[in-house]
C-alpha cells in the first residue's frame, strides 16, 4: 500500500502525498466494498453446492453456464426481482437497517485483513481485537432484525442466534489471546512477520478452537440452528425477503470469507509463501494467491465440516461452548504464558518445542477433565434410572 | 495538512451530530428499543470521537465492551423485561419539566466553568506525538497498576455473582411467571 | 494514528453504499403488490396469537453476562498479552490470578447450573 | 608491709560477719554460734596484733603518718563521704589491747552461760551475736579514719550495750532459770536508762560533728587536723566563743555520756543488770574507754582550743575528769552490790583518765586506759565468778533442804564471806587485780595512775600558783586513796571472813573455762604496767606520743619520775587497803557497817549515791512527762476534733443544696424541652421522603448545580 | 489536533446533561440506567481529552479510560440484574411505582 502511494505520487507530481494516499484508500475500499462481495459470493456459493453435491454423491449445479458458475449471477437476479415484504406492525426502520448493518459488519473485517505482502487496508495497532469487535456487530444486526419483525418465532430465534454468537465470541478471543502471546503483538501484519512457522503447527489446540468457533460465529453447519429449514422457521430472518435476505446471504458469506481470512492469516502464515514478498509487483502477487488459496482451503474445510457432520442441539451447542471451549481457552492462554516465560526458552525452536507441549498438555488436561465430568454425569443418570424403576 | 484539519473537523461535526443526536433520542424516545438502539448509535460517535482524540485501543476497547457486550447486555434486558410493542406510554415522568431546568442550568454552569478555566495544554512538541504504544499500556497494566487490575477481575467476579443470584432466584418465580403468563 | 481509522471510516462508508444501493436496486426492480395476508407475521400458517411473548429465559441473561465479564477480561488481558515479551515473571503471575479469579465466575455459574438450558 | 597494713579493714568486719552468720543461719546451734563468734575474734586478735608489729616495724614514719585506705561509698551532695580505715601509733596500741580483751571475755562467757549445762541460758547464740556486734563496733571505732565511721561504730556499741543490759529482760516468768520477775523489769529499766543517758551524748557527739563538717567541709580526722583547717576553726566564732573550744566541748559531751562522767554518770551503775561478761566487755574494757579514746583521738582540737580561749574545752575536760573521780570513789565505799563497786570504781578510773587527758597529755590517759582495762576485766570477771559460784551454791542449798528461801541476791556482799578457801583460783586472779587496780608498785595500775600524778604534779610545779593542775593532783591522791578503801572493804567483806549465807557456804569454784581467763588477765594486769615503766625510757611513750608531736602544742617527752609523787599515792594506797581489809575482816552478818560508823550520815547519803538519780527524776523526767501530756490535750481536745466535725457539716449542707437545683432546673426544661424539640422536627422532615429515586437524584442534581454555581461565582 | 480542548469539554459537558435529563425523567428504570450509561460515557471522553491535551505523554489517562469501561460493564450487568428481578417481583419497571421505601 505504501509503495502504491509512493509510485503514485512520484508519478503525478502535483499530487501531495496525503491525497494521494486519500484515493489510494478510495480505491481499495471500493474494491473491497464492491467487487470482493460479489466476487466472493458468487464464487464460494457456487463452490458450496458443489462440494456439498460432491459429499452427497452427486453432481451440483451445471446448468447456469459453463458447469453452472454462472449459478452464483442468476441467484442474484431471482433475489433481485422478489418481491419485498415487509411485515405490516413490523420496526420499519430498524426492519430494513439490520440487512444494512449485517453486511456492513461482515465488510468492515477486510480492512484489516494483510491480503498480501504490503497490501493491508489499515494495519492497526489493536488489529486483531478490532476483528472481535466488528463481529460482536454482528448479534446487534441479528437482536435488530429478531425484534424488528415482530413476528415471535423472529425474536426467540435472534435470541438463540445471539446466545450462540455470545457464547462462541469468547474461544475466538481466547484463541486470538494465545496468538497474540505468541506473536507478541495485536498488529496482524506483525503476525503474519511473526509466522516463521505457521501458528497452526506452534498452537494447534488454539487453530482447532478458532476454526471451530467461526464455524459456530458464520452459523453454518454443524452449529447451522439459525437458519436452518427445520428448525424455527429460518431462525431472524424469517420475516425478510427478497433483497434484504438477499444481503443477510451475502453478509453471512462475507462474514465466511473474512473468518477463513483471519484463520488464515494468525496461522496458516497469510500472504507468506515460498517467493511472496513485499518489493516485487511479482511478490505481492504471488502472495496474494497465497492467501486466496489458503483461505479457499480453511472454507473448503468449513464445506467438508458442514457435510459431514450432523446439526447440535441449542443447549448442547452452548454447553460445549461454555464448558468445554471457554474453560479450554482459559488453560490454553495460562499454559502458553507459562511455557513462554519458562527460564530454558530463548532461541526461536525452544520456544516452538515450548508452546507446542503446553498444547498439547493443554489438550490432555481438558480431556481428562471431560471424561470425569462425564462419567460422573452419566452414574448420576444411571442412579436416577435406576432410582425411577 | 489544510485538508487534514478541515477532513478532521468535518468528521468531528459528523460524530457531534451521531453522539448528542443520539443521546437526545435515547432520553426523548418513547419506544425503548429504539432508545437502546440510539444509545449504540451514541456509543459508536464515542468510538469515533477517541480515534479522532488518537486512543485506538480505546476505540477498539469501547466498540468491543460497549457496543458488542453492554448493548446487547441492554437489548436483552429490554426485551426480558417486557412485552413485545408494549402500547406507547409517555415516557416522561411528571417531574420532567424540573429536571429540564436543572439539567439546562448545570449546563450552563458547565460551560462556563469550561470557558473560564485556563487549561494547561501540554506543549506543542508533545502533542503532536500522542500515540502510546499498546505494549507500554500492557506493562502500565500489569505494572503501576497491578491493583486495579486484580481488583477489576474481583469485581467483575462480584458483579457476575450478584447479577446470576437475582437472575437466577427468579428461576421458581419464572416456573409460576410461565404458568401466569400462559394463564392469562 | 487516526489515518489508519481513516480506511476504516472509508471503507465503512463504501460497506453501507453497498447494501443501500442493492436495495434500491430492488425497491426499484421488485413488484409491489401488499396486501394484509402476506403482511401478516409468518406462523408457519398459523394465525398469531397474543403478543410476541417470549418465554424468559434466565439462562439468556445469564449467558449475556458471562460474555460481559469475559469480553472486559480479553479486553485487559490484550495489552498484556502483547507487553508479553519485555514482562518479567511478576506478570505471569498477576494474568494467571486475573485469569483464575474470573474462570473462578465461570465455576460459580456452572455450579450454580446457572448455564443450564432449561 | 604494707602488705599486713591491708588487714586492718578485715578486723572489724569479721566479728560483723560472725554477728551476721549467727543471726542468719546458726541461732539454733548454740555450740556452732559460740565457736563461731570466738574464731571471729580470735582472729581478729591475731590481725590486729599483725597490724601493731607492722607498725612496729614500720617505724617513725607509720607511726605519726600512719596508712590510710580510702573506699568511696556514700555518695552526699556534692562531695562523696568515703569510708576510710587509718592505723597509726595510738591505733596500734588500742588494736592490741580490744581484740584481745574481747577474746578473753567471749571465752569467759562461753563457760558463764553456762553451754552445755541443764540450765544453758534459751537464748545463748543470740547473747555470742550481739557480743560479736559489739565487738565489731569498738573495733571499727579504733581504725575509723573518718568521723562518719567512727560515730557509726559509737552508735553500734550504743546500741548492744542497751541489747546486752537488757538480754535479761525478755525472759518470760516461768523460765527455769530462777530470773524473777522483778529481776526481769529492773534489767528493762535499765537498758532504757542507759541507752537514753548515752543518746543524749550521742547528741551533742552529733551536732559537734555535724558543725565540724560544715565548717571543714570534710570529715577526715586527717584533713581536720591539718594546721590551717585549725587556723580556721579558731578564727570562727559561734555563741561568742571560738568555733572549735564550741565543737570540743560537744564532742566533750558525747564521750561524758559514753564514758558515764560526772553528769551522765546515772547509768552505768544499773548497767550493772546485763550478764557480767557484758560488764567486763562493755562497762570496763571497751565502749567506756570508747569515749576517752575519742577526746585522746580528738585532742588536737581541744589543743587547738587550748591556744585561743581563756576557759578552753581542754580545762572542762580535767575538771569533769576529776569531779568524776572523786564522786566515783566516794559513792564505790558504800555500796553492797559487788558489781555496783566496781561500776563505780570504774567511773572514778575514767574520771583519772579525762584528767590525764585533760592535762594535754595523750599518752599518760591512754596508758592509764589499757592498763584500766586489763585489772578492771579482770575484777568483773572475778566478780562474775563468785557470783556464779554463790548461785551455784544456793541451788545446791535450795535442793539440799528442798526449802525455797525468799528471794536471794547472788550479788549482796553481804551474804557472801569466806571464799577464799573456797574459790582460791577466783581468789587469786581478784586479789591481782586489786592490787593493779590500787596502784601498789610493781603493778600496771601503779604506773599508770602514777604517770597521771606525776604530769599534774609536774605542772603544778611549773608555774607554782595553785592552778587547776595543783587541784586536779589533789583530788588524784584522794581518789587513790578512796579507791584503796573500798577494794579493801570488798576484798574483806567476800573473801575473807565466814561465810554468811547457806549459799556462800556450798559456793565452789567456776569451771575452768572460765578461771583461765581470769589467769591470763592476771598476768596481764600485773605486768602490763612494765610497757612504759619510765625506768625502760617509757617506750610507749615513743610509740605512741609522736602522734601529737605535729601539734607541739603539750611537752611531749615522757614526764621524768617523780620520786615524791609515786611514794605518796603508794603509801596512801598501802594504808587504805589495809584500814579496809582490816574492818571488814571479819564482819559478821548484821553487824553495823564499820564506815557508817566513821562516816555516820555521809555514809547513808554516799548509799544513795548523793540522791542523784531522785534528782534528776524530778528535775527532769517529771517536767518532759507533765509537757507531753499538755500536748495532747491540746491536739485532740481543743483543735483538731472540732476542727473535723466542722468539715462534715458543711460537706452535708452542700448536698442538700445541689439535690435541689438539680431536680427542679435540669429535670424540668432541659432533658424534656429538647425532647419535645427533635419530635416536632422528625415529624416535620418525614414529609421529604417520596420514595422515588428521581426525587432523590433531582436533589441531589441541584445541590451539585447550587454548588458549581457557588464555584464559579467566587 | 484541529479541535481544541474546550470543545471536547462542551460536547462532553452536552452529553453528560442529556444523560442527566435521561435519568431525572425516564419513567422506565432501563432508560434510567441508559442515562447513566451516556453520562459514565461523557465522563471518559472529558478524560481521555484531558488525557490526549494535558499529559500525552503519560499513560494514566488511558488506563483509567480502560478501568471506567470495565466498571461500567460491571455496574451495567449488576443494575440490569436488579432491574430484572425487580420485574419478575413487581411486575413494572416504571420507577415511579418502585417506591416501597417511602415512609
Amino acid at each position: 500500500m505504501e509503495a502504491l502511494i509512493r509510485w503514485l505520487v512520484d508519478t503525478f507530481p502535483p499530487l501531495s502525498e496525503a491525497l494521494a494516499r486519500l484515493i489510494v484508500y478510495v480505491l481499495y475500499s471500493g474494491v473491497l466494498a464492491f467487487v470482493a462481495p460479489v466476487l466472493i459470493v458468487v464464487a464460494y456459493t457456487y463452490m458450496e453446492r458443489k462440494v456439498l453435491a460432491r459429499i452427497q454423491d452427486r453432481v451440483g449445479p451445471n446448468r447456469a453456464g459453463p458447469l453452472g458458475v454462472l449459478q452464483g449471477f442468476a441467484d442474484a437476479v431471482k433475489m433481485l426481482t422478489k418481491e419485498d415484504v415487509t411485515p405490516a406492525c413490523a420496526d420499519r426502520v430498524v426492519f430494513n437497517l439490520a440487512p444494512v448493518l449485517a453486511t456492513v459488519a461482515a465488510i468492515l473485517v477486510f480492512a484489516v485483513l494483510p491480503v498480501a505482502p504490503g497490501v493491508i487496508g489499515a494495519d492497526l495497532q489493536a488489529g486483531v481485537l478490532y476483528v472481535v469487535a466488528i463481529g460482536a456487530l454482528g448479534e446487534v444486526a441479528a437482536l435488530m432484525a429478531g425484534w424488528s419483525s415482530d413476528n415471535k418465532f423472529a425474536l426467540l430465534g435472534a435470541f438463540r442466534a445471539v446466545a450462540q454468537l455470545i457464547a462462541y465470541e469468547i474461544p475466538i478471543v481466547l484463541a486470538i489471546l494465545a496468538v497474540v502471546l505468541a506473536a507478541g503483538s495485536m498488529q496482524l501484519g506483525a503476525i503474519v512477520a511473526a509466522q516463521d512457522i505457521p501458528f497452526a503447527l506452534v498452537l494447534p489446540v488454539a487453530f482447532l478452537v478458532l476454526l471451530v468457533a467461526s464455524i459456530a460465529e458464520i452459523g453454518r453447519s454443524p452449529f447451522d440452528l439459525l437458519e436452518a429449514e427445520s428448525e424455527i422457521v429460518a431462525g431472524y430472518h424469517v420475516e425478510y425477503s427478497g433483497m434484504k435476505f438477499a444481503f443477510f446471504f451475502i453478509g453471512e458469506y462475507m462474514h465466511l470469507f473474512a473468518s477463513a481470512g483471519v484463520i488464515t492469516t494468525l496461522f496458516l502464515g497469510g500472504w507468506r509463501g515460498p517467493l511472496a514478498s513485499s518489493d516485487s509487483l511479482l511478490g505481492v502477487l504471488l502472495g496474494f494467491i497465497y492467501f486466496v488459496v489458503k483461505t479457499t482451503a480453511v472454507i473448503w474445510i468449513m464445506m467438508w465440516v458442514r457435510g459431514t457432520l450432523f446439526r447440535i442441539r441449542i443447549d448442547h451447542l452452548l454447553d460445549f461452548a461454555w464448558k468445554f471451549l471457554v474453560p479450554l481457552g482459559l488453560i490454553l492462554v495460562v499454559a502458553v504464558a507459562v511455557a513462554l516465560k519458562l527460564p530454558a526458552v530463548n532461541s526461536p525452536a525452544l520456544r516452538w518445542i515450548a508452546l507446542l507441549g503446553a498444547n498439547v498438555i493443554a489438550a490432555l488436561l481438558m480431556m481428562i477433565v471431560i471424561s470425569l465430568l462425564a462419567r460422573r454425569s452419566r452414574s448420576a443418570a444411571l442412579r436416577a434410572v435406576a432410582g425411577a424403576d | 495538512m489544510a485538508i487534514e484539519q478541515a477532513l478532521q473537523i468535518f468528521v468531528f461535526v459528523i460524530l457531534t451530530l451521531m453522539t448528542l443526536g443520539g443521546g437526545l433520542a435515547v432520553v426523548t424516545s418513547r419506544n425503548l428499543f429504539h432508545a437502546a438502539l440510539s444509545l449504540i448509535l451514541s456509543l459508536a460517535g464515542v468510538v469515533g470521537y477517541y480515534v479522532l482524540l488518537d486512543a485506538g485501543f480505546l476505540a477498539i476497547v469501547q466498540l468491543l465492551i460497549y457496543i458488542g457486550a453492554i448493548s446487547i447486555l441492554i437489548l436483552f434486558s429490554i426485551m426480558l423485561t417486557r412485552g413485545l410493542m408494549t402500547p406507547r406510554q409517555v415516557q416522561r415522568n411528571e417531574q420532567w419539566w424540573i429536571a429540564a431546568l436543572v439539567v439546562f442550568l448545570t449546563f450552563v454552569v458547565l460551560i462556563v466553568a469550561l470557558w473560564q478555566m485556563v487549561w494547561p495544554i501540554a506543549d506543542d512538541e508533545a502533542l503532536r506525538t500522542p500515540n502510546v504504544a499498546i505494549s507500554q499500556l500492557g506493562e502500565a497494566l500489569v505494572g503501576p497498576y497491578a491493583i486495579p487490575f486484580e481488583i477489576i477481575s474481583v469485581l467483575l467476579l462480584v458483579a457476575l455473582v450478584g447479577a446470576i443470584v437475582l437472575a437466577r432466584e427468579t428461576e421458581n418465580n419464572q416456573g409460576s411467571h410461565a404458568e401466569a403468563g400462559s394463564s392469562e | 494514528m487516526s489515518s489508519e481509522f481513516a480506511f476504516v471510516g472509508i471503507l465503512a462508508v463504501f460497506a453501507t453504499l453497498l447494501p443501500v444501493a442493492g436495495l434500491a436496486v430492488a425497491w426499484l426492480v421488485r413488484p409491489k403488490k401488499p396486501n394484509p395476508i402476506k403482511q401478516s407475521t409468518y406462523e408457519c400458517g398459523i394465525e398469531t396469537r397474543g403478543e410476541a411473548w417470549v418465554q424468559f429465559r434466565a439462562c439468556y441473561y445469564v449467558f449475556a453476562l458471562l460474555f460481559v465479564v469475559f469480553d472486559v477480561e480479553a479486553a485487559f488481558l490484550l495489552p498484556w498479552a502483547v507487553a508479553y515479551n519485555q514482562l518479567a515473571l511478576y506478570a505471569v503471575v498477576e494474568a494467571v490470578i486475573f485469569v483464575a479469579i474470573l474462570a473462578l465466575a465461570l465455576v460459580y455459574a456452572w455450579r450454580k447450573d446457572a448455564l443450564r438450558w432449561t | 608491709m604494707d602488705f599486713l597494713f591491708s588487714f586492718t579493714p578485715l578486723i572489724p568486719l569479721f566479728p560483723l560477719l560472725a554477728f551476721a552468720v549467727i543471726v542468719l543461719f546458726t541461732y539454733r546451734y548454740n555450740r556452732l554460734s559460740s565457736d563461731i563468734a570466738i574464731g571471729s575474734i580470735a582472729l581478729s586478735t591475731v590481725l590486729a596484733w599483725a597490724v601493731l608489729l607492722a607498725t612496729l616495724l614500720g617505724g617513725e614514719h607509720i607511726q605519726v603518718e600512719g596508712w590510710q585506705l580510702r573506699v568511696p561509698w556514700l555518695p552526699a551532695g556534692t562531695t562523696v563521704l568515703d569510708l576510710g580505715f587509718a592505723v597509726d601509733g595510738f591505733t596500734a596500741a588500742m588494736l592490741f589491747m580490744v581484740p584481745f580483751v574481747c577474746l578473753m571475755i567471749f571465752i569467759y562467757s562461753q563457760g558463764y552461760m553456762k553451754l552445755g549445762q541443764p540450765d544453758q541460758d534459751p537464748r545463748y547464740a543470740r547473747f555470742f551475736a550481739y557480743i560479736s556486734l559489739f565487738a565489731a563496733g569498738m573495733l571499727g571505732l579504733v581504725v575509723a579514719r573518718d568521723l562518719v565511721l567512727l560515730f557509726v561504730s559509737w552508735e553500734i556499741m550504743g546500741l548492744c550495750s542497751y541489747l546486752l543490759i537488757g538480754f535479761w529482760s525478755f525472759r518470760k516468768a516461768d523460765d527455769e532459770h530462777h530470773i524473777d520477775e522483778a529481776q526481769v523489769i529492773r534489767a528493762r529499766k535499765a537498758a532504757l536508762k542507759a541507752f537514753i543517758t548515752t543518746r543524749i551524748g550521742d547528741v551533742l557527739l552529733f551536732s559537734g560533728i555535724a558543725l565540724l563538717y560544715s565548717y571543714t567541709g570534710t570529715v577526715t580526722l586527717r584533713e581536720i587536723f591539718r594546721p590551717e583547717t585549725l587556723e580556721t576553726l579558731q578564727t570562727i566564732s559561734l555563741l561568742g566563743m571560738p568555733a572549735v573550744t564550741v565543737i570540743a566541748l560537744l564532742v566533750f559531751g558525747g564521750a561524758v555520756g559514753k564514758s558515764a562522767q560526772f553528769p551522765l554518770h546515772v547509768w552505768l551503775p544499773d548497767a550493772m543488770e546485763g550478764p557480767t561478761p557484758v560488764s567486763a566487755l562493755i562497762h570496763a574494757a571497751t565502749m567506756v574507754a570508747a569515749g576517752v579514746y575519742l577526746v585522746a583521738r580528738m585532742l588536737p582540737l581541744f589543743i587547738a582550743g587550748f591556744e585561743v580561749a581563756d576557759a578552753p574545752a581542754l580545762h572542762w575536760v580535767a575538771i569533769v575528769g576529776a569531779i568524776t573521780a572523786l564522786l566515783g570513789a566516794t559513792i564505790g565505799l558504800a555500796q553492797d552490790d559487788i558489781k555496783r563497786v566496781l561500776a563505780y570504781s570504774t567511773i572514778s578510773q575514767l574520771g583519772y583518765m579525762m584528767m590525764g587527758l585533760g592535762l594535754g597529755s595523750l599518752v599518760a590517759g591512754i596508758f592509764h586506759l589499757l592498763t584500766h582495762a586489763f585489772f578492771k576485766a579482770l575484777l568483773f570477771l572475778g566478780a562474775g565468778s563468785v557470783i556464779h559460784g554463790v548461785e551455784h551454791g544456793h541451788h545446791v542449798a535450795a535442793h539440799a533442804d528442798h526449802v525455797h528461801t525468799e528471794h536471794f541476791n547472788p550479788n549482796d556482799m553481804k551474804a557472801m564471806g569466806g571464799l577464799r578457801h573456797r574459790m582460791p583460783y577466783t581468789f587469786v586472779a581478784y586479789l591481782a587485780g586489786t592490787l593493779a587496780l590500787v596502784g601498789i608498785v610493781p603493778f600496771a595500775g601503779f604506773w599508770s595512775k602514777d604517770e597521771i600524778l606525776a604530769e599534774a604534779f609536774h605542772l603544778w610545779r611549773a608555774d607554782g600558783a595553785l592552778n587547776l593542775p595543783f587541784w586536779v593532783w589533789l583530788a588524784g591522791t584522794l581518789g587513790a586513796f578512796f579507791t584503796a578503801l573500798y577494794m579493801g572493804r570488798q576484798l574483806g567483806l567476800v573473801f575473807w571472813g565466814e561465810p554468811r549465807h547457806t549459799a556462800a557456804r556450798h559456793a565452789h569454784e567456776s569451771p575452768s573455762s572460765m578461771t583461765i581467763p581470769l589467769i591470763v588477765l592476771a598476768l596481764f594486769a600485773l605486768l602490763f604496767g612494765f610497757v612504759n615503766a619510765p625506768f625502760l625510757g617509757s617506750p610507749l611513750h615513743h610509740f605512741m606520743g609522736g602522734v601529737h608531736e605535729a601539734s607541739e602544742v603539750v611537752h611531749a617527752e615522757a614526764v621524768p619520775f617523780n620520786f615524791t609523787v609515786a611514794a605518796i599515792s603508794t603509801v596512801l594506797a598501802v594504808a587504805g587497803l589495809l584500814l579496809g581489809w582490816l574492818l571488814y575482816r571479819n564482819y559478821r552478818p548484821g553487824q553495823v557497817e564499820p564506815f557508817q560508823v566513821v562516816l555516820g550520815p555521809v555514809f547513808t547519803l554516799l548509799r544513795n549515791k548523793y540522791y542523784i538519780d531522785e534528782l534528776y527524776q524530778q528535775v527532769i523526767i517529771r517536767p518532759v512527762v507533765w509537757l507531753s501530756n499538755f500536748c495532747f490535750n491540746i491536739d485532740d481536745r481543743w483543735i483538731i476534733d472540732p476542727f473535723v466535725d466542722l468539715v462534715g457539716a458543711a460537706g452535708r449542707v452542700a448536698s442538700d443544696i445541689v439535690r435541689v437545683l438539680d431536680s427542679v432546673v435540669v429535670d424540668r426544661w432541659f432533658v424534656e424541652g429538647t425532647a419535645q424539640l427533635f419530635n416536632a422536627a422528625g415529624r416535620g422532615l418525614r414529609y421529604s421522603e417520596t420514595g422515588r429515586v428521581q426525587n432523590y437524584l433531582l436533589v441531589v442534581a441541584v445541590t451539585i448545580l447550587l454548588l458549581l454555581g457557588l464555584y464559579l461565582y467566587f | 489536533m484541529a479541535i481544541p480542548l474546550s470543545w471536547w469539554l462542551t460536547v462532553a459537558a452536552a452529553l453528560f446533561a442529556i444523560g442527566l435529563y435521561g435519568v431525572l425523567s425516564r419513567r422506565n428504570a432501563i432508560g434510567v440506567l441508559l442515562g447513566i450509561e451516556l453520562m459514565l460515557n461523557a465522563a471518559n471522553i472529558n478524560l481521555v481529552a484531558f488525557w490526549r491535551f494535558i499529559t500525552p505523554q503519560a499513560l494514566t489517562g488511558q488506563v483509567f479510560a480502560i478501568f471506567v469501561i470495565g466498571i461500567a460493564a460491571a455496574e451495567a450487568a449488576a443494575g440490569l440484574a436488579i432491574i430484572i428481578s425487580a420485574y419478575r417481583r413487581r411486575r413494572t419497571v416504571v420507577v415511579d411505582e418502585l417506591d416501597t421505601m417511602r415512609w
